[in-house]
């Protein structure tokens, strides 16, 4: 379960988030939108705790994110697959290596971390791309590859950021039918998306985000 | 990828170099500090023999003074070459000797002695041991060095110390900021890595060994060049200049072995600060 | 932003120290040749007077000595200081003066000769002209080292030209790659502002123009640097130990400004090297 | 006027274009679209002359790009503006640096320099962020530095590799808008893109593009 409490975050005096007050159920499966520069990936950056709020609480399964310290924090991420806009992908590790770090950063088995991750990248349709390095990758692979890094360690929560941006229609339906039936495995799914192709067709909630605050649409 | 290794052979380029002006610095003090002390710490001592000294006597005693091991024989100083000496010495005025009956010098042998372990008792033994042989009138030690020398050394040393000790403030200061250089051209894959969830421990003990191996290799190569740039000195000079005043050692062992012992040392440490700075923040 | 200016002190840093290892081994390879130099080049000279020489004579000689540059009186020796020193001089064998009607020997003035600059035929007008004051009764020179003390100093200097030149490729190579590795933090932004239509020309002369100030400003430091070092080690010296034997001397002004030029060099070679990786491929 | 003959471009024996034979005239405006891996980039980096095709010719305006030098190929370069599907920002520079720089590296005066980028940062919504860094922007603002950055200069061709992944709805069309402005003033504008809502509602030519070569549709 992820709370916000009146949280306030400001960037050189302009506020990026704005007393936001935020509940989302574990399991829940959410879209935040928003136009560009409205405080999506500060939101989900909030909650990841790579950023700091000026002032407010923030809950992640009971946890207080200003109460715990660095190393505490390290391990509640373990829990947390993040999507980054900007795919933060290792650009001197093979895309193998990239997906299995996740793993290995929690001292999985090599066995497990094998197949784990062979079995990721086949479901990212990245198979034959193991063995390239990310710079040797098309656009829509990479943010593929940044995909499996999050969904690999099979996380409690999932944060997507723009997870589709560079991924052409057909591949967009693929990527959603993964969260979902990851989110049918019980993890709670956040998805910061402008793509209106991604939430047609269904009933779950959005939270549209303008300057830094809900708007009631 | 290539440019990693790139980043690596840099960082262990600047450790031999580091280590090798580290280590040549070391073989110049240790060698000008070698020549110093044996020019200080030797004493010449004359051995004058009675006139009348019979020819075994003589030899025993020059026996003695060869079986001695800090005792070397410089020269034998027969009367007349004593003579010849003293009116070279006395130049325009060779002619107050003129006046002598006949050559009232005595015959020596002149000794060096190398004082390095033996203390002042040691030598009045030996003195003493010296007087007992026959045909001996007196033993005499030149004028005494050794005070003097000391407050010189002790300069000496002082200088090489504080040197010493910069230098390695300034190879450490080379290394540790070319290894944070290096890091800091991998500052974003650190923080990616911990992004995903690495233990600061995780992150820190790959770096750690490369800077412990990068120590060891750096400090074996660099001892190395060193050894061959000695050898290449040495042969040189031998070769150019066919006088060769002064012995070029090499260091001995404990100098090289903690050369190579400080290269891992400052490879650690280097790494250990540069780390801190990139994983802590 | 901070992260360059982080990068771009420790490129300062690395040159300062890379510069003031340097300047250090000029400053202790300086003094060590001006000491053997001093040593090897003075040429002590005995002017004996007659017994009978007037004052005002000794006066007109010993003024003579001091007007010229290159001569420094080190003593006068009365009669009796003579009679003395040849006593010591015989140790065991001083009962030999004891034969003579009165002290025969002559008062002097010893002299040490600088022979930095002259030539033989210089010395030789010198002694002439001191000859032809009233009241001397001989000139005499002490036994000539030059000749074996050239062939140590060529030794001296040929190790250090050796090891100069080595340490300078040395600092060449460290100056070298930490500009590489800070030009290797860059190679991104050096390929974008390539894709974006900057040519060779407009993305090399800043990064030479950033070299070249380095260079200037790390030359600059590393010479007050080594000054404020080299202040520290004489101030604690004097008081330290009271026994000075060695008159420790700062480079003089054409080494410092070596210094200065070396590091201006070095910090614009080191930049072309460097930036030749990145901006050409 | 942009033409490649008979173009072929493998990375590690894979090809990423194939055979393809490509002619767009001056002041024309197309869509390179297809699936994730297609070749949309490879080949818009092809044009670019930052990739060099394993066979093949590529004449942009008449000159024929395997037969130039690295210093003339800069000068084409400054007619070409282009759209990087990784933006490619300077992160050590301000937004208005950044934008500046395209003019600065042609030898342009301080004064059109800062008249030019002033007008052009608002064109694209960023007049408030000009003193920012990169990385203190959003994704969709730092997409729309690498749009200012391309067409600041006016460029002859517009190169431009999914520009609108990290903009909203409203904005897309705004910048669609922006192109179709340049386009009238004389420029050849290249867009790839996987957004049907950009091509939405155009009669403009459309290259889909399948593993490397030009599919009939
Ligand atoms: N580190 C930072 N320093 C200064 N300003 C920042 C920083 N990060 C974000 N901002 C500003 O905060 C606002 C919100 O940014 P945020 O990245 O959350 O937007 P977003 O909703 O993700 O937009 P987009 O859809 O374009 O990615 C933007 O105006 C941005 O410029
Ligand atoms: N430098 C490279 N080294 C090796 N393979 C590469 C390199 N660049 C591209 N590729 C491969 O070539 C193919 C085409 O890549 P390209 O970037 O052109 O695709 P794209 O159409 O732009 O895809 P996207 O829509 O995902 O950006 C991909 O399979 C990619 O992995
Ligand atoms: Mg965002
Ligand atoms: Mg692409």
């Amino acid at each position: 379960m992820i709370q916000l409490f009146h949280i306030n975050k400001n960037f050189g005096g302009k506020p990026a988030i704005l007393d936001l007050n935020l509940k989302i159920r574990a399991g829940e499966f959410v879209f935040v939108t928003g136009p560009s520069g409205a405080g999506k990936t500060t939101l989900l950056r909030l909650i990841f705790g790579s950023d700091i709020p000026d002032s407010g609480q923030i809950l992640i399964n009971g946890i207080n994110l200003s109460r715990i310290n660095r190393s505490k924090l390290t391990f509640l991420r373990r829990k947390i697959g993040f999507i980054f806009q900007d795919f933060r992908l290792l650009p001197k590790k093979t895309v193998f290596d990239n997906v299995a770090l996740a793993l290995e950063v929690v001292g999985e088995r090599a066995n497990n971390i094998k197949k784990s991750t062979r079995q990721t990248l086949k479901l990212v349709g990245l198979a034959e791309k193991e063995k390239a390095f990310p710079l040797q990758l098309s656009g829509g692979e990479q943010q593929r590859v940044a995909i499996a890094r999050a969904i690999v360690k099979k996380p409690l929560i999932l944060l997507a950021d723009e997870p589709t941006g560079n991924l052409d229609p057909i591949l967009t339906q693929d990527i959603m039918v993964l969260f979902r039936s990851i989110h049918l495995k019980g993890t709670t799914v956040v998805i910061a998306t402008h793509n209106q192709e991604l939430m047609n067709n269904t009933a779950l909630r959005k939270i549209p985000l303008q300057k830094g605050n809900i708007i009631d649409c | 990828m290539m440019n990693d290794s790139f980043v690596h052979l840099i960082s262990l380029g600047t450790i031999i170099v580091s280590m090798l002006i580290f280590g040549t610095f070391l073989l110049l003090s240790f060698n000008i500090k070698t020549w110093l002390e044996d020019w200080g710490h030797s004493l010449t001592m004359a051995v004058y023999l009675e006139d009348d000294i019979s020819l075994t006597n003589k030899d025993h005693i020059a026996a003695f003074l060869k079986s001695v091991p800090s005792a070397k024989i410089k020269r034998f100083i027969s009367k007349d070459d004593a003579y010849r000496d003293l009116k070279i010495a006395l130049g325009p005025h060779s002619d107050i000797l003129e006046g002598l009956p006949n050559n009232p010098l005595p015959a020596s042998f002149e000794v060096i002695l190398d004082i390095h372990e033996a203390n002042i008792d040691g030598f009045k033994k030996f003195q003493k041991k010296l007087e007992s042989y026959k045909g001996i009138e007196e033993v005499q030690f030149s004028e005494d060095w050794s005070r003097r020398f000391e407050g010189m050394m002790n300069v000496v040393r002082y200088i090489g110390f504080t040197i010493g000790g910069c230098f390695c403030l300034c190879v450490l200061f080379i290394i540790t900021n070319t290894i944070k250089l290096t890091l800091y051209s991998r500052s974003k894959e650190i923080e990616i890595m911990k992004l995903v969830g690495a233990t600061d421990y995780f992150i820190r003990v790959p770096i750690l060994i490369e800077g412990l191996i990068q120590g060891c290799l750096g400090g074996l190569l660099a001892i190395l060049a060193l050894y061959c740039g000695y050898l290449l000195l040495v042969t040189k000079k031998i070769s150019f200049l066919s006088l060769a005043v002064l012995e070029f050692q090499f260091l001995p062992y404990e100098y090289w072995l903690s050369i190579f012992v400080i290269s891992v040392i400052l490879g650690l440490i280097g790494s250990m600060i540069a780390v801190g700075r990139f994983v802590n923040l």
